[in-house]
């Protein structure tokens, strides 16, 4: 929450002051599409350790922090991403090897979890989940959500409905809010104040924003506020929300960017390929995280052949024909 | 004219599609389903996503739910929300059938798609439910794709993601849940469906070539196969659909 | 909810064939802007008596329909008008006479219990209305909601938060959903189908329509699908929820309409005139609903001149400089 | 300088307006105050509006919350759920100050503007809430505009539609709402505040050349006239703002 003018800044000191050892953090996006990477990157290249990760199905992007070492406990629907590794290949790695906490929800529940949190309040009510164990098995125990006050005291809870038999229902399950310290978000257009304006689906990202403390929006464009402004309807997110704006063109690459790029099949394949072996995903890292200053460098790695490829068609938003085998 | 076991699943699957369904869908081959569907037998069904996009025109297949070939000439592109509400809320949820995968399924229809072994140190650790349960959970009636493999099959799912019949006939009710379940479930050696008393899966339709015996020799737990029939193979049309329109870069198939 | 591909109708046949005597309706928009009027007119004119509406701040629209004699019961958050009824007049009237019978909530409870009906769950939770009347005095009684199957048992239920402390909050009022029988709106641009694209302000709009059974929308011009479906994203309500296109230029008139018209204050002014006096309403209604044949009728009455002064400046929506004393 | 009370009152209330801000607001002389507190004290202030618009350009003053004039050039348009939300989430809702009006209320600033007399069969009967119970309930502090008339400062309001301090201190923490609750009763006679201990009303400032014994006659029941101090009268520049910014047309003031 913040209304100051201008809120732009370099994606390195955005990430630096919003970002913290042992934050918990959202990131926007949903598989393939619209993750922030860049903003994943850096954090990455930081060495920002023990993040506490709220995901629906983010998926490049999650496995990529998990990946990275970033990631001490994870709240998660869905770690899968596309065609490419049907489950993301560091994070079934580490959730076999224990070295992630990790509890179950399904993809509403944590949408809803996160509108509870931008509505302001508690909890928010589904039918969806009754009879399962992702009611039946706590990823967090009692205990350890006693012990820690950024937990709620319960997974879920599980209530007959208080209206009787009121649209037809007998019992609802109640998922608790999700308030991240920081959620970042990867947009096609925002100005300096910081209201965006995404194109195609918003999959959660509007929630997770209002639901933050912090909001860092990395965006393909900056715009002049007065040209979003004559369309407000279609302006998701009001500058209210957002701390920091920082411009990084491709910031969704590998991923993809409704109307501006399509996600990159060969680097995607390539990551999922040196995901599979600790070596070389080491390696992998080493060039493509490490190895480079910022989101520029990874993009000079690729080439702009590469980025040619996967260049947006005006009429559908995405490279037309693009070989995805 | 010759075919794959995986394109005839894709079509016993779209058989299922009724026109005018609404038919939500995951990837991969219960995209090329619905979509079959479509250029088939139900040419005023409504595809959606659980990213929230609806009606989409899917001039090339998606290789995700959140691809952005589900946004281009949709009818509208919310988000998540938008999306489960249309299953949760019965006036639209009614009409929704749901194509499914999981990792393992029991004989009443649950299915695991998060782990196997121990939950907190599991031996396979799977992508988890996703929608899956979400849709379980709300929708009347849904498609179930399985590879038909002992492991499978088993008696006792190793997590219960999504909710088929539960523990049985009235088990869904008991615990809350909306009435449907699973109609069906399509693997790549034949189709099962759920008795209407018990609940339990039974045979229904084996595929051309494929004995009884051996769906039976390729699942842990035993069902009965005394109603089942031969399946129809896929006629010229139906592989032309799935071949020419659906999928032609075979990135799917 | 309904995918043909055509669902054009006349004004006339749609409320005909939704709008029944006893049905539980609301109507979209807020006070003075894109009310549905000229489906209000068309419900006065029918004759169609006994409505339950549900109203959150639906001024204009709901006070005719009070004036028009259509309603028995109304929940509502508010019934006012902006400075041309600070309370609206027949609704203020209808009340102290007891010829309505009403139940007060709040703008946002309203608001939930049509995102909790377009969702598909028997309630949601608020922090709103705790120590109040609101709470308190229900309008319904007991007996009467136990003798109605389409009203809950409760107003609203007080709950303890069950997550305990989480989210900073002790208690929370349940509100129940709503799911009108049927839902009307006007929008701007609707195709065949009834896909819709809504300009400026949504209100609950959207809620409110998918929460209905049967959803009327009348438009300031049907457009073609293709057209609406290059941008998906400002598609606010996909045709599946839809049962009933009209095409209604000016239908929300006397109400405004953004980017194509705004409201007319001499008309809302004569309106609250004659809404003073029985005499001078029923003449009223006599003239500009019961003495005319549709929408066009009361177009012609008010005359090209008083439309041409509302007509919306293309810079900023509305009719700039407008004479609004 | 001459001046109308009406004016000294938005004066007033928009005096209270910090630089920062996010101001609710909703028609009328409330949205005077926000307009005038931009343009004098608290330019960076954020005004926002229950039908969802926020940051408006407001060249021309709104005659209602869902005015056109308000969708102008916002920052963004959503609807009523985005705009409640903004003040019952925490993050935000910390940081906004409304600004309400009423037809009655008590000492502790409870609020009715739903009706007089039997609430069944009222004698009088108003708006109702709208989102004015929402306001009270969400935010830390707000503003109450009252003509200063006995009846509508009465010691028990007929319907109490929007919390002030209910019973007293620690009054809205038992029902269970939010702490904060109103800190300003602008009237046209005279600016109210609430004891910290007690949460009573008290007289905080009389206008120019009203005296307090005046006040009190308008007023059903008693409150300390001890701490009042006379209020500043307007200035050029805040009667400027006013009368050439703000509303240059009289359509409120």
């Amino acid at each position: 929450m913040d209304v100051r003018a201008d809120k732009v800044m370099s994606l390195a000191e955005a990430i630096k002051t919003y970002v913290k050892e042992g934050s918990h953090i959202s990131i926007g996006g949903f598989t393939i599409n619209r993750n922030p990477m860049a903003a994943v990157y850096e954090i990455i290249r930081q060495g920002i350790k023990n993040l506490h990760v709220y995901a629906h199905s983010n998926g490049t992007g999650v496995d990529e922090l998990v990946g990275g070492g970033c990631v001490a406990k994870i709240e998660i629907a869905y770690g899968g991403n596309g065609r490419a590794a049907p489950t993301c290949i560091r994070f079934k790695q580490a959730i076999q090897k224990g070295t992630v906490v990790h509890e179950d929800y399904s993809n509403y529940q944590m949408s809803l979890r996160f509108h509870a949190g931008a509505m302001g309040v508690p909890f928010l009510p589904t039918r969806s989940s009754l009879g399962t164990d992702i009611v039946n098995k706590w990823g967090f125990s009692r205990q350890m959500r006693k012990d820690d006050s950024k937990l709620p005291d319960d997974k879920l809870i599980v209530m007959d409905n208080p209206f009787g038999d009121w649209a037809n229902c007998a019992k609802v399950v109640l998922v608790p809010a999700i308030n991240p310290d920081v959620t970042i978000l990867h947009v096609q257009k925002a100005d300096r104040q910081g209201t965006c304006r995404i194109q195609g689906l918003q999959f959660c990202d509007v929630d997770q924003a209002k639901a933050a403390r912090n909001v860092i929006v990395t965006c393909e464009e900056i715009v002049d506020g007065a040209e979003l402004r004559k369309d407000p309807e279609y302006n998701q997110i009001p500058f209210i929300h957002v701390s920091a704006v920082v411009h990084v063109p491709y910031g969704a690459y590998p991923s993809s960017c409704h109307h501006y790029y399509d996600y990159d099949p060969t680097q995607l394949s390539d990551f999922a390929k040196a995901a599979k072996d600790d070596g070389a995903f080491k390696a992998y890292l080493d060039k493509f995280v490490y190895g480079v200053r910022d989101h520029q460098g990874l993009l000079d790695l690729v080439g702009a052949e590469r980025l040619a490829k996967i260049k947006a068609d005006p009429r559908t938003g995405y490279a037309t024909g693009l070989d995805r085998k | 004219m010759e075919y794959t076991l995986r394109e005839l699943m894709a079509i016993v699957a779209a058989r299922e599609i009724k026109n005018g369904d609404i038919v939500f869908c995951g990837t991969g081959i219960s995209m090329v389903a619905a979509m079959a569907a479509k250029h088939m037998n139900a040419p005023e069904s409504v595809i959606f996503f659980e990213t929230g996009a609806i009606d989409s025109a899917l001039e090339e297949i998606p290789m995700a739910v959140a691809d952005p070939r589900v946004m281009y000439s949709a009818a509208s592109c919310g988000g998540l929300l938008d999306a489960f509400a249309t299953m949760q809320n019965r006036i639209t949820g009614d009409r929704v059938i749901g194509i499914l995968g999981a990792a393992q399924i029991d004989k009443y229809g649950n299915m695991n798609s998060t782990s196997i072994g121990d939950y907190y140190r599991p031996k396979t650790r799977f992508s988890g439910s996703g929608g899956a349960c979400d849709v379980a959970s709300f929708v009347p009636r849904y498609i179930i794709f399985m590879q038909h493999e002992k492991r499978k099959f088993p008696v006792k799912v190793d997590y219960l993601t999504s909710p088929g019949y539960l523990g049985g006939n009235g088990g869904r009710e008991r615990a809350g849940l909306l009435s449907g379940g699973p109609s069906a479930v399509v693997t790549n050696l034949a189709m099962m469906r759920f008795d209407e008393k018990t609940k339990e899966m039974y045979l229904a339709n084996y595929y051309p070539g494929i004995s009884p015996q051996k769906i039976l020799d390729n699942m842990e737990f035993s069902v009965d196969i005394s109603k089942a029939t031969e399946a129809a193979p896929p006629t010229a049309s139906e592989l032309r659909v799935l071949r020419e329109v659906v999928d032609p870069q075979r990135i799917i198939l």
